[in-house]
């Protein structure tokens, strides 16, 4: 039987892998992959818990719109950042978080 | 009739506007003085001294929910006060030196920080009463940061930062006292504070709370011991006309402050902080005047002797009755004319010698007698001599802490320190004695034979200061009766 | 004649005023107003002291709870004292014309004095304690002002400052006094407090402190020891200063107010032990002290204290009338020694040592003759004025023996010094330039002289002082007494004539008495190592530790924090997304529920 | 006014694509005139905000109450004012911005606030978490746009790349965070969550707090809140100048609505809420702390304002922590109010003096008060009611948040307060002290301004004043005192 | 779906989540995403959410990825060089995942009804892409407003962003 725990910690289980990898990867394309997976690790227990809330033997499609929202933005999001990145790449020849530092104090 | 308060601060800002858009600095500086001095004096002298209370009201409401009115008026305190400022502004502003580059700003500054004073002392609206003084703080870091001597800029960060601290102490101070009474009854409106102070509404538990802050912060504005370092320096610091308008009015904010909010909206708060108070103006009278014995030059001991003569003030208020309150009242007023002038005069022996300090100077009085005699005057009144204001009210402040004690009872603390204080004359005379002996005694240095005698602007604003001490000093009821029944409101 | 209380108190004020601001560059003039108002007030003086007794006031401050008064109390005492204040003043005041006749600063100085005659004038009307504190302030710096009126010297301002803070201090004790007396009894006013004070059932310890506090004025005012040391200082004046200010009228002053306020010491026999002893002991120190100064002024000021001493003595034997009667005979004869002190300084340059002068009696007559009458009285030598009152002080100490012997010995010692001086200074051959090329000096200098010389021989006789004052009766055998009493004065007379006659310098050396105990040595010391010392303790401990350490300290504190959070933001962005992971891990533990 | 009020963000956005429209048809002229037509347009609905009145919207996610109306005018202000500046900038931009006419890419610069300024908008009125979402993704993504609009600059480019993934990590969160809020409360809409809040079982209260939380956190981003601030210093320095105003003003101001929405429906629940409040109490408390203490050292200006962003989100959050006072809303509104014409008074300076003296550091300010005294006094109106000193705006908001903090006894956050005052009278007034004391470099020459930015300047110092010395233009603008 | 199906698609996200951030290589790393975003796809179907879990791999299987793809071999990205690792950063970095973790397990095991098993749905003559239609054109009809002014920014950024330098 499949419970809604298992769901969630499934979810929190790949969000904190989305997150060892912002956090360890050096490669901002990689980071923001990363961050893609911390956005599907909510929409997983979104989708968990919108199943779990049943009105009228339905579930709550809420959470399903939310979460569809949030797969569009990410992809926008995804667009415009990589747009970004490889700006940068081009002004500095680099992606690495580690040569992305003149600003700072 | 009512609208002349206004003038006495609107004047100098009106001024101060068009200075810094253009109109002669110099000139329009003085008429905006002399206004505010002509509608102070007849305000202070059309206040009626029969009728008591608050005088030449005038309110716009600002903000009805919380009662917050553009709201001035004066009592005889606040009269007496505005007719120091007016006073000390003209004189500032008279014998304001030439200023080669950027005379407009100075001359507006000057203004700012008098109509700073001026319209704190005329509000009746906790507001506005706190806002007007903090407008002051700007110019004056202005002025000694761009005019001032010596170290000016560590100065002029060290005032603004230890004055911008204790005003917000006090701001929180003051939005404690707002909050005191039940959320009906809450107003910004002195007077009504008053009234409601005669209720008992700020009796409750959070009333010492609020007191101990006003405290802090009011004394930290007026360089109660141990918050006093910022004084000397800066008013050694300060330009001439700075150092004149902060020590001599702006400073009186604070003991102000004590007087109309503090003390009689939280008399029983007063009492259960006295001895508090009472340590900490030990340490003004005591050891800051033993600290101003060893000063050597003259524009720090006038700095630290300010500080000093504080303890005076607050030994007033401490005592809390109506001799020493008066007392407080009157020497707030004669000690801003009397050190007004003597900072006044410090400037000029430094413009025209380059040094203030003792080892270099001497003799000077044979070079310089009418500036010599007057310097004389400022310092008699400095010491407490009478004739001068100085001393009727230090003698009521003496008077004040005695009669804090059942007769023939051991010494209480009232006494003991009204006994320093007593003891704080004898310092007090013995470092302003060293300093006249030092500057304009003995024999004169070849060097300072060709030091002139003052110029006629700064005599005549040195004897516009002097005069009024000694006119207020053989007269002290016209400052006393205006101001008595005001305190008698609160003060047994 | 109500008013006339007033006017002898406003003339002089009057004057100074109008010097001060108006007559200031006509020096003359100025001179002559000053004179004028002295006149006015001896004027109503003498009107006054034909009067009646009357007392006056308005309130000068006024709280309802609280009045400081400002008035009058006319009684034998106030006549005497006026009488004696104005008059002994307007003589001093015309001398004064001859002898400040080529200073500069000659307004300056009249307006002094007009100052001083305002304030010595008030405190004899004064009717209150506060009234009369005020102006006690006010001789202070009259006294200060004419002390140090060449202020371009270095001496006399350091002298107008001892002066004024020894005042001060006696003043302390006297304020304190006065603030005790008063919360103890709720008023300040002479007249309700002589018949209050005693009825009042005050502690008695309390009232002995209360009484010595007050004496305290008088032990600054009438320099006694241990704050006697300004007086011979404040010799650097102008003569006039020193015969009116410093001899006559205002160290008087505490003499006059002990006796005002000598309700306080009667009931209090500690307290008046205590002022007899300061009083005896002043005496004798001084009249040590002056057997071996070499400056005339000098030796007269010593004699001053030595016989302000003798007063105190007599308040504290509890026999005011005869401190006041002594005051009284005093106040013309040490005026006339010092006028004339001032014709013979005036007459040599300026030359004060008694062994740059000699043989002044043919070339200066007149001073000889009425400096030897005010001799002659200070000395108490019979019938003239000093004998009668010092024998009145005797007589009152008959019943102490201690004090008996010690007064006994300050007036051999006076004979001794004064012999020394006179004998020194105006016999024998003159020893200098300026004391062979001496000349008398004008009449404006020499009528006041003579004028003087008069009470000083007459005053004593009962006959003529009990018109002025109640002599006191003699208690107990006075013949014992003034047995003793000529017993020491002839013995010191002679012995100074017979040592010092035809001498060229002093034979007799004793380095104790020449330097004056050494006290000056042991307060300045005491100064250095006390006032000084904490003084510069605590400008160190304000500048560096309170300003220096604390608030430059937390300031720099606060800085330092913030240059330190600084290196958070050190740009590296994985640092940042980890401090943001750390930041929501510390806000989930921080804020969460607890744990089943 | 009886128009919708979903149809002002549709002319706001209708405005901006009108901007793009033409902005391709514009072969050779001057883009600037787009700029002054996006401020027309936007000036216009300022006015029908100014006229319209709160009322029913009709939509379940979309409100139109005082709250709303105030911040969307401070949207619509902001943007007006960005415009402004980024004319003033425009130069700098096409510096950066290499293309076939000089000025290609401009319009485009002046079109992105315009949308970004309907999302604002949107956000405002937004009370549903979806909504709240979008209208927040919207902002943030033209954000990134804009911040690294000067594909040449380095520094811009940097500043975009941090800002994208610090702020998609927050995004992150926050999604998290709305998950397990619609997981407990099975609602996204606020006005429902507040319904149904008290029902919601002790078990799953860990759970709602750690949803709350997490969008907190989120919230915290976008309005500068320690530790989720250290975005701000870099972001800052490396955008555009115009938009560092904005997002310091825009994006903060939004921020708030959305946070005092959601702290306040959280209320109806105390056990959530009240620990909602202290996470908030320790937010404010860090944010007061870093912001004021690190501003200390600066020497550049524009990391001297980031800081001081932070600081006064750190003021604003002590409002935020009193939330249970009577005029804890009122003193968000007054506080940012005033943040939002003293902060953009100090950038549109900024952005006029670094524009002619070629950088932002303070010595680049060197006496300015002898150069261009009306500028200096600008900048000086701007400092001052930055550090709160009286008869300013500023100093009504400092005056309010203390008020409220009273109100409910926060004093550790009042003592904070009271030390970071005094920090912040230090290096606000370093710049005045640049200004006035140290003398100008040599050879330097007045500073031209624009009659635009010139005028932009006096209204915002006047309105400074006025709103110091009459209050009551402040309490206006929210009648029913909490949102 | 049954439990077993559920652990293995679980267990391929999660390893290949891993992945991701595991493998240096970044082309390694966009597929691996792939791979784990499709067994999201499939959990999302286990959860009777059809339309999001097409969502899933049309949007992100497809077009995220390839853009992802794209960009790295425009970039010509290498493997990332072994760098030596901070280890206080790393260490730092696990505390605070680990904490996480620990924070969302006490959560999600507190949370009421969690332990139980999905109620069972009625299968109506909707779809599931009917009710979230439904709902996204009327309740969240302004929200899709929204989102439409957002992909319009995004365009207009990615042209500012991209656009080719023309000399």
């Amino acid at each position: 039987m499949v419970t809604l725990n298992d769901y969630l910690i499934v979810s929190g289980i790949l969000f904190a892998i989305g997150f060892a990898g912002v956090l360890l990867r050096r490669n901002v394309i990689i980071i923001f992959m990363a961050l893609e997976l911390m956005l599907n690790a909510a929409n997983l227990s979104l989708i968990g818990f919108a199943r779990y809330n049943v009105h009228d033997r339905l579930p709550d499609y809420n959470g399903q719109v939310l979460a569809f929202f949030i797969i569009t933005v990410a992809a926008a999001e995804v667009t415009v950042g990589l747009a970004i990145i490889v700006a940068l790449f081009r002004a500095r020849q680099t992606t690495h978080v580690e040569d992305i530092n003149t600003l700072k104090f | 009739m009512n609208l002349l308060i206004h003038l006495t601060y609107l004047a100098p800002i009106v001024a101060a506007v068009g200075i810094l858009l253009g109109l002669q600095p110099r000139r329009t500086a003085t008429y905006a003085a002399l206004i505010a001095l002509v509608s102070a004096l007849v305000v202070f002298l059309g206040y009626s001294r029969a009728q008591a209370g608050f005088q030449f009201e005038s309110a716009i409401p600002l903000v009805p929910s919380w009662d917050l009115k553009f709201f001035v008026g004066v009592d005889g305190l606040s009269a007496t006060l505005l007719l120091l400022t007016s006073i000390v502004e003209l004189a500032a502003v008279w014998l304001a030196p030439t200023v080669e580059s950027g005379e407009n700003p100075y001359y507006a500054c000057i203004l700012l920080i008098a109509a700073g004073a001026a319209g704190a002392f005329a509000s009746l609206d906790l507001f506005f009463f706190y806002a007007f003084h903090e407008l002051a703080l700007i110019p004056t870091f202005l002025m000694i940061g761009i005019w001032g001597l010596g170290n000016r800029q560590s100065v002029a960060w060290k005032i603004t930062i230890y004055l911008s601290v204790g005003s917000i102490i006090l701001l929180v101070g003051l939005i404690g006292l707002y909050l005191l009474p039940p959320p009906q009854a809450r107003t910004f409106d002195i007077v009504k504070l008053q009234q409601l102070a005669s209720t008992g509404a700020f009796a409750g538990s959070g009333s010492k709370s609020v007191f101990i802050l006003l405290l802090i912060g009011f004394g930290i504005l007026v360089s109660l011991f141990p918050f006093h370092t910022w004084a000397p320096q800066a008013y050694a610091s300060a330009p001439v006309p700075v150092a004149m308008l902060h020590a001599g009015v702006l400073k009186k904010f604070g003991l102000y402050g004590l007087l109309r909010v503090a003390l009689p909206m939280m008399p029983e708060a007063a009492r259960h902080w006295a001895p508090l108070l009472l340590i900490l103006l030990a340490g003004n009278l005591l050891y800051v005047g033993m600290a101003t014995i060893s000063q050597k030059q003259l524009d720090l001991t006038l700095g630290y002797s300010s500080v000093m003569h504080m303890g005076y003030i607050f030994l007033g208020i401490a005592s809390y009755n109506v001799i020493g309150l008066n007392g407080a009242a009157l020497l707030m007023l004669a000690h801003g004319l009397s050190i007004a002038a003597l900072f006044a005069m410090c400037g000029e022996i430094r413009r025209q010698t380059g040094t203030v300090n003792y080892l270099d100077l001497g003799g000077l009085g044979t070079s310089m007698p009418t500036l010599c005699f007057i310097f004389g005057l400022a310092t008699f009144a400095s010491i407490g001599l009478p004739g001068f204001a100085n001393f009727a009210s230090e003698l009521l402040i003496f008077f004040g802490a005695f009669k804090n004690s059942a007769p023939g009872a051991p010494l209480n603390e009232f006494q003991i320190v009204g006994t320093i204080a007593l003891w704080g004359v004898v310092i007090s005379t013995v470092y302003m004695l060293r300093a006249y002996r030092a500057i304009f005694m003995g024999e004169r240095q070849a060097r300072w034979q060709y030091v002139k005698d003052m110029p006629m602007n700064l005599g005549w604003a040195v004897i516009l200061l002097v005069g009024a001490l000694l006119v207020f000093g053989l007269l002290p009821r016209t400052v006393l009766d205006a101001v008595e029944p005001g305190i008698r409101l609160f003060a047994k | 004649m109500n008013s006339s209380p007033w006017i002898i108190l406003l003339a002089p004020f009057i004057a100074t005023f109008v010097i001060t601001l108006i007559t200031e560059r006509f020096k003359k003039l100025s001179s002559y107003i000053s004179v004028g108002a002295v006149a006015i007030s001896f004027v109503f003086s003498v009107f006054v002291f034909f009067g009646h007794d009357t007392s006056g006031s308005f309130n000068w401050i006024d709280l309802g709870v609280f009045q400081v008064k400002i008035g009058y109390l006319v009684n034998d005492l106030t006549k005497l004292m006026l009488l004696v204040v104005s008059g002994v003043g307007l003589l001093i005041h015309i001398y004064s014309i001859g002898y400040m006749a080529d200073d500069s600063g000659r307004s300056r100085y009249f307006a002094g004095l007009s100052l001083f005659m305002f304030s010595m004038l008030g405190i004899v009307l004064a009717d209150n304690f506060i009234m009369m504190f005020i102006f006690w302030e006010l001789v202070g710096v009259s006294s200060y002002l004419l002390i140090g009126h060449w202020y371009f010297r270095p001496a006399p301002p350091d002298a107008a400052n001892k002066a004024f803070l020894a005042n001060r201090i006696g003043d302390f004790g006297f304020m304190l006094g006065i603030l005790l007396v008063w919360s103890a009894s709720g008023t300040v006013s002479f007249g309700a407090l002589s018949q209050h004070w005693s009825t009042l059932g005050l502690d008695p310890t309390f009232m002995t402190v209360t009484a010595l506090l007050i004496f305290c004025g008088a032990v600054g005012k009438s320099a006694q020891f241990p704050l006697h040391v300004w007086l011979p200082d404040a010799m650097e004046g102008p003569t006039p200063v020193s015969a009116l200010i410093h001899a006559a009228t205002m160290v008087a002053a505490g003499v006059f107010m002990l006796t005002r306020t000598f309700f306080l010491f009667q009931h209090s026999p500690i307290a008046l032990t205590v002022v007899l002893w300061i009083g005896l002991l002043t005496s004798l120190l001084a009249a040590l002290m002056a057997t071996q100064q070499d400056d005339i002024k000098r030796i007269l000021a010593y004699s001053t204290l030595s016989q302000l001493g003798l007063m105190v003595a007599a308040i504290g034997l509890a026999v005011p009338q005869a401190a006041m009667f002594h005051l009284f005979t005093h106040a013309f004869f040490k005026a006339l020694l010092f006028l004339g002190a001032g014709s013979v300084i005036h007459s040599l340059h300026h030359e004060q040592n008694i062994w740059q002068m000699g043989g002044l009696r043919e070339k200066m007559p007149r001073t000889f003759w009425t400096f030897l009458i005010g001799t002659l009285a200070l000395i108490a030598c019979p019938p003239f004025a000093g004998f009668w009152s010092k024998d009145a002080i005797l007589a009152s100490a008959s019943g102490n023996t201690p004090a008996f012997l010690a007064i006994a010995a300050v007036t051999f010692l006076t004979a001794f010094y004064m012999a020394r001086l006179f004998v020194v200074a105006f016999l024998g051959e003159p020893r200098s330039d300026h004391a062979r090329h001496a000349h008398e000096s004008p009449p404006v200098m020499t009528i006041p002289l003579l004028l003087l010389a008069i009470p000083a021989c007459l005053a004593g006789f009962p006959f003529v002082a009990s018109f002025f004052i109640r002599v006191p009766e003699h208690e107990g055998s006075p013949l014992g007494a003034i047995a003793v009493s000529l017993l020491a004065f002839a013995v010191g007379a002679a012995g100074g004539f017979y040592l010092y006659r035809d001498r060229n310098k002093d034979e007799i050396d004793i380095p104790l008495f020449e330097h004056k105990f050494y006290i000056d040595e042991f307060y300045s010391s005491l100064i250095k190592w006390t006032v000084d010392l904490l003084a510069n303790i605590s400008g160190f401990f304000d500048r560096w530790v309170i300003d220096g350490t604390i608030v430059r300290g937390l300031g720099g504190l606060t800085w330092g924090s913030g240059f330190a959070l600084r290196f958070l933001q050190i740009g590296n962005l994985q640092a940042y997304a980890f401090l943001f992971g750390a930041g929501v891990i510390l806000l989930l533990y921080l804020v969460k529920f607890p744990t089943k | 006014m009886t128009m919708p009020p979903v149809l002002l963000e549709l002319f706001v956005l209708a405005l901006g694509i009108v901007m793009l429209v033409l902005e391709s048809f514009a072969e050779t002229r001057d883009r600037k005139v787009f700029a002054i037509i996006g401020i027309v347009g936007l000036a216009l609905v300022f006015l029908f905000l100014q006229v319209s009145a709160p009322g029913p919207s009709g939509m379940v996610s979309y409100v139109m109450d005082w709250p709303a109306i105030f911040f969307k005018k401070v949207s619509v202000l902001t943007t007006i004012v960005v415009l402004i500046m980024s004319i003033d900038y425009a130069d700098t931009i096409t510096r950066f911005l290499p293309g076939r006419s000089p000025q290609s890419g401009l319009g485009e610069f002046f079109a992105l606030p315009v949308l970004t300024c309907a999302g604002m908008m949107w956000m405002s009125s937004a009370i549903d978490f979806i909504l709240i979402f979008v209208s927040l993704e919207l902002v943030t993504i033209s954000f990134y746009v804009l911040v690294a609009f000067m594909r040449r600059n380095a520094a811009s480019l940097e500043a975009g790349v941090k800002y994208l993934i610090l702020s998609a990590l927050s995004t992150g969160f926050t999604v998290y965070g709305i998950t397990w809020i619609y997981g407990v409360t099975q609602q996204t809409n606020l006005t429902q969550i507040q319904q149904v809040l008290p029902s919601v079982p002790l078990d799953n209260q860990p759970g709602l707090l750690f949803g709350a939380l997490l969008v907190l956190v989120g919230l915290g981003f976008k309005i500068a809140a320690a530790p989720f601030q250290f975005w701000v210093p870099d972001v800052y320095q490396g955008a555009p100048t115009p938009i560092t105003a904005f997002l310091s003003v825009g994006s903060k101001a939004v921020g708030f609505i959305v946070l005092l929405r959601v702290v306040l429906s959280f209320q109806s629940l105390p056990a959530v809420g009240d620990r909602l409040i202290s996470a908030i109490t320790f937010l404010a408390a860090v944010t007061l702390i870093y912001g004021n203490l690190a501003a200390l050292p600066q020497t550049n200006f524009k990391r001297l304002l980031a800081y001081s962003s932070v600081g006064h989100a750190g003021y604003l959050l002590i409002a935020v922590a009193a939330i249970g006072a009577r005029d804890s809303g009122l003193a968000v509104v007054v506080y940012l109010a005033a943040y939002l014409l003293m902060t953009l008074l100090s950038f549109l300076i900024l952005v006029i003096v670094s524009t002619h003296s070629q950088g932002d550091d303070i010595v680049h300010f060197n006496g300015l008060g002898k150069r261009s005294p009306f500028l200096a006094f600008g900048l000086l109106v701007a400092m001052m009611s930055l550090a709160g000193v009286p008869l300013t705006a500023g100093f009504l908001g400092k005056f309010l948040v203390f008020k409220v903090a009273f109100e409910t006894r926060q004093f550790f956050l009042i003592a904070l307060g009271i030390l970071t005052v005094g920090c912040g009278f230090y290096f606000y007034l370093k710049v005045v002290k640049a200004m006035y004391w140290q003398p100008a470099p040599p050879n330097v020459t007045a500073i031209p301004i624009s009659r635009l930015s010139l005028v932009a300047m006096w209204v915002m110092v006047v309105l400074i004043f006025a709103l110091g010395i009459f209050p009551q233009f402040a309490t206006g603008l929210l009648p029913s005192t909490s949102p | 779906m049954s439990p077993l199906l559920f652990w293995i698609f679980a267990a391929i996200m999660l390893v290949f989540g891993g992945m991701v951030v595991i493998h240096r290589n970044p082309v390694a790393s966009a597929l691996s995403l792939v791979v784990s975003f499709l067994a999201l796809a499939a959990l999302f179907v286990s959860l009777d959410a059809y339309f999001i879990g097409v969502i899933q791999i049309l949007v992100y299987a497809g077009a995220v990825m390839v853009l992802f793809l794209f960009i790295i071999m425009l970039l010509d990205l290498k493997a990332e060089l072994r760098r030596r690792p901070n280890l206080p950063a790393v260490c730092g970095g696990f505390v605070v995942i680990f904490l996480f973790i620990v924070a969302i397990a006490e959560v999600s095991f507190r949370f009421q009804g969690g332990d139980a098993s999905f109620q069972p749905i009625a299968q109506g003559p909707q779809g599931d892409i009917w009710h979230v239609g439904m709902i996204l054109f009327q309740r969240y009809n302004i929200a899709l407003q929204v989102v439409g002014t957002l992909i319009l920014v995004a365009s207009i950024g990615v042209v500012v962003l991209s656009k080719r330098e023309l000399k």
